[in-house]
């Protein structure tokens, strides 16, 4: 379900910029991992592949780095067809998950190993290391060992040591990943305006849609060896095309319903607005931020059955008749907070009800 | 570290306190046998037991110049260092595949491999002996001893090979390929580096190994003696103190080399931050 | 499992066909003297190598019926059934205290435990003898055999069933202790039930190298003869097919026991899922 | 810097009701895990022990219940002094972090295990076993086997086989830890209706400080082996006493400050408003959501570094001399979004800036 059409001509060349996977399959076994994937990167874009463990999108980023081999498709980078391609002997390097920092050599040696690969001189490798060394803010610890690097400090260097050799593309494996939240989400700008001093492609696989959504330019939800959808942040996050992607990014509240025009009915009977599309039995996805305590017209039934103040929202738990589990009400804060136990009437407006292809709960 | 649970009922603390004190016992017995042989080694009593009378250097004294005793040393050293080069060589490379390849086979291989480990010497000795003597019908010397020892000492030295491989991040081999090493290059600065603490506490382990050896040394060796077959053959003559006084230096002897091995990863590491500190000053 | 890198150059590729040839040939090398022992002793041939003239289970029909090796199976059997007896016992007590007290120098002590382990033998057995015939002057036996193999084999014990409580989930014992267990409550129905496999893979380690021990067995038993003493004795006499068969019945159990010890984890499990259907059915 | 006064007579017997913790000390070799605690937990409350990992929250639920010996101190329960008695002859249960299920037992078998060690006849302990199973779903699951259910119902499981035993209190030490983000949102709101349901004292332990909000009565803050901040969750956001639950609790930005009345000066010399209180040297914090751009009076000014669309609300990182690190603006759907490089304004009203001592970056 990717949102970039099949060109028309299999055979033509791609584009010469970015990157170009064309109909990538990678089989384990018996097992796929891919199952037909077409995506096209473009040149200087941040793009996330973001998805659940076991959705392929590492196996994805392992194609582009080369360290697995498709089994069928092809692989472009910048006009040139890569997938027979050894790692060494392509125009990307990797930010790997574990840093993968060496731990034999102190940090400059590691940033200079790639230039040292190449044959650079080495007074020219000292300066180039520096340089990509001061980039991410760590001028000062050339000499220190890996081993007596904090966690962000180490993801720098990684960092570093990748963009040293001024890759045309910068392949990133959920970089922050074992990074505490406050420290993650200063990296996350940090990485973000890395990106736009280098102007190099970022193409990074995270399963943590904050992230994803933080810095990409777009995004593709991976699920089961497929894309289920390619978007910027907000297409997604608003228009989200099935329950699965609906239920990744963000937090999100689900009905069965039976759809006609722009009103669904649900299992109580009760009737609420939505924003229609396709008609008949549908699941009806409304995220907690749109629903409107003591609704007017079109509402549905409920009462309270918790209430916790989150401090920058209050979340509310309605248990209702018209959905199976209970419904996430987030009020900002200031709003009027019902009671434990009170009953409470919600609605919300039409563009909010974003109608999907009927499924039973994730 | 911490008990499980640390507030006890009485009758629950009289309990471990007994388990402990059996369980020291039990320890002071495995080890009584081997403190007695290298006290009795210090006795002056010439039976080379209780009583202690007092204590000498004499039998070592006596064992250092034993013109027997030098012969079996440097036999038992130039076997040992055979075996530690072939066991270290053929080791390393034969722990690559096991790890690392799609061998057929593999898993049942590594489980295959704990065998010559597992196999009681004396049918190693025994069959090695039938091969060599009644099918290639060769001469027994040092080298069939040296091949022979090899067969047990070498699965050691790959399965430790093995397990560094396995905890070996190939992420860092991915890492130096993704920065334009090819497979020579990555084998050299980042794979051999980093596995050669394990390589070098594998021939350590298969010297100790070899100095130790005794069943299919004797089964191979032919005429010649190793220290180990030195105290066998003198045994039978009688339990002596020269006899102890050398089983407690070849006992020393293993001791700090095992000890060596065991912390050897660590002074590894340590010397590589000594040398990095001066060149990168 | 998978390679560290799966798009290769053809230089890359060569190389890797070459090691995995080689560790190939290696692994031969290292199995083929056990394989040639057990081909041997099918060989009609009476000299027991080299040409195989014809298949026959004549030698292991001659071993079978002779009464000395029944009197050395005889023996090797009592005597490995009272080393794991003891040994299991022992053992087992003994692990707890290592993992789970504060005993004074209990770091110390787990690493000189592996010391019976990397100790020859020949060094153990020496030791004992100096002990039992010089020190208390006890009459060699059966008995002093054991007491001798027991030594050896009960840091086995200690060291499997001390894995298994390390790797035993602590929250379990106090999960107990919460729900109103007193320390022999928590003992019998979590502990030993849990751990129950560890022992029992222990006590069959224990019996295979009991079975197996020569050297240790040949300096402490006298008179008698186990099997790998009767192997040893028979071999000074010359390489007959009917040792050969001796031997590959020996390899055979201990073998088969080794890999029982192996699978001893998943198979209590299964018997226990089987028990439960029925019982909760 | 405990709510609850310390009592006047120390030797008096403290209240019956609840858990009385007094002046407990808790020493490992020349460690202290605990720093004199003073903690006094009402009957029948849900009580959350919250903070980073080594806080000394974890030890304080063991010495509740009985694990652990406290170095110094007393522990009562329900008027009865515990902290000599073995776990097995306490009032209390607790669920394991790791739910600690019996592996070779039944589910049936694992829950009526309480029950037989105090020999209740087995007509009983089968049928309130089924009543406790019954309380979190899992009636029919009886005869599985615990490595045949999922993580949360291994941990429905662990919950029932400590309430079978109808125990004066109920530790749980972070349960749902080990449980995907959506998982342990539903289980949040079951497990507050558990607790509802059954009336007893819950002691629950966490490092994630959006579980603690979404369930506690009230939450004890730990730091380094103390109590820093007790109260109710809004009490704590609103309030915070430290920089350290500023940072712990919520997002935050920090302002290094001179404070003088309603104003504090910040190091680029701007002039912004705050909630007073002490004067001189100060940290300034503010929650992102307080934070208004394009604000009047008393602004400091900045320029936009990141925006982020995060779907609920729009992150917006400025950089501004006023502080070390980019503030953090959480603009809600719908505002006007400026573009990255802008000069904006940033303000916010008095209320909202709280002082807090002066300290260093955590």
């Amino acid at each position: 379900m990717t949102t970039v059409p099949p060109l028309a001509d299999a055979d033509s060349r791609p584009d010469t910029a970015g990157i170009d996977l064309r109909g990538v399959v990678k089989q384990y076994g018996t097992q796929a991992a891919l199952r037909g994937l077409d995506l096209q990167i473009r040149d200087g874009e941040f793009f996330c592949l973001l998805g659940p463990s076991g959705c392929g999108k590492t196996t994805t980023l392992n194609l582009i780095g080369g360290f697995v081999a498709p089994t069928e498709g092809e692989i472009w980078i910048q006009g040139k067809r890569v997938d027979q391609l050894p790692p060494h002997k392509r125009p990307v390097n990797t930010v790997f998950q574990s840093y993968a920092l060496f731990p034999h050599m102190s940090v400059l040696e590691n940033v200079r190993f790639g230039l040292k690969m190449d044959r650079v001189p080495r007074d020219v490798s000292s300066e180039r290391a520096a340089q990509a060394l001061g980039l991410v803010g760590l001028e000062e610890f050339g000499s220190r060992m890996p081993a007596q690097l904090s966690g962000g400090q180490q993801q720098r260097v990684a960092v570093a040591r990748a963009l040293v050799k001024r890759p045309a593309v910068l392949l990133l494996d959920e970089p922050l990943g074992a990074l505490d939240l406050k420290l993650r989400q200063r990296l996350q700008i940090e990485l973000a305006q890395i990106h736009r001093d280098v102007g190099t492609t970022f193409v990074y696989v995270t399963h943590d849609q904050e992230e994803a959504m933080s810095m990409a330019d777009r995004i593709a939800v991976m699920n089961g060896g497929r894309i289920e959808q390619l978007g910027t942040p907000e297409e997604i996050y608003r228009g989200p095309v099935s329950r699965f992607v609906a239920d990744f990014i963000g937090d999100s509240n689900f009905f069965e319903a039976t759809v006609e025009g722009a009103v669904a009915q649900l299992p109580d009977g009760s009737r609420v607005a939505c924003a229609g599309g396709r008609s008949g039995a549908a699941t009806l996805m409304v995220r907690p931020e749109a629903i409107v305590l003591h609704g007017g017209d079109g509402s549905i039934a409920g009462h309270v059955v918790q209430t916790s103040f989150l401090g920058s929202y209050i979340r509310i738990a309605v248990e209702t008749p018209a959905a199976g589990a209970p419904v996430i009400v987030a009020l900002r804060d200031g709003a009027a907070v019902p009671a434990l136990g009170e009953g409470v009437m919600l609605s919300w407006t039409a563009a909010d009800g974003v109608v999907l292809e009927p499924g039973p709960a994730a | 570290m911490a008990h499980d649970v640390e507030v006890l009922s009485r009758g629950a603390r009289v309990a471990r306190a007994l388990l402990n004190g059996y369980a020291l016992a039990i320890y002071l017995f495995l080890f009584a046998p081997i403190v007695l042989l290298v006290l009795f080694s210090f006795n002056a009593n010439r039976y080379g037991t209780f009583p202690i009378t007092g204590w000498t250097l004499e039998w070592y004294r006596a064992a250092v110049s034993d013109y027997q005793v030098h012969g079996a040393v440097t036999t038992t050293l130039k076997v040992a260092a055979q075996v530690t080069l072939i066991s270290a060589i053929v080791g390393t490379a034969a722990a690559f595949p096991l790890v690392r390849s799609r061998l057929p086979f593999r898993e049942g291989i590594r489980i295959v491999l704990i065998l010559p480990i597992m196999i009681p010497g004396l049918l190693i000795g025994v069959s090695l002996l039938v091969l060599f003597v009644s099918t290639f019908h060769w001469q027994l010397s040092e080298e069939t001893a040296v091949i022979g020892q090899s067969v047990y000492t070498t699965p050691f030295v790959i399965l430790l090979v093995a397990a560094r491989l396995q905890g070996f991040d190939n992420a860092l081999e991915r890492a130096a390929a993704d920065l334009g090493a090819n497979t020579f290059q990555r084998l050299r600065r980042v794979v051999l580096p980093l596995i050669f603490p394990a390589i070098l506490a594998g021939a350590l382990f298969a010297f100790t190994l070899s100095l130790d050896e005794f069943i299919i040394t004797y089964f191979l060796i032919g005429a010649n003696n190793t220290l180990p077959i030195y105290i066998y053959t003198q045994i039978k003559f009688g339990i002596t103190p020269e006899v102890n006084a050398v089983a407690s230096l070849l006992l020393a002897g293993s001791l700090t080399l095992l000890a060596v091995a065991f912390a050897l990863p660590q002074l590894v590491r340590r010397a590589r931050r000594a040398v990095m500190r001066v060149t990168t000053a």
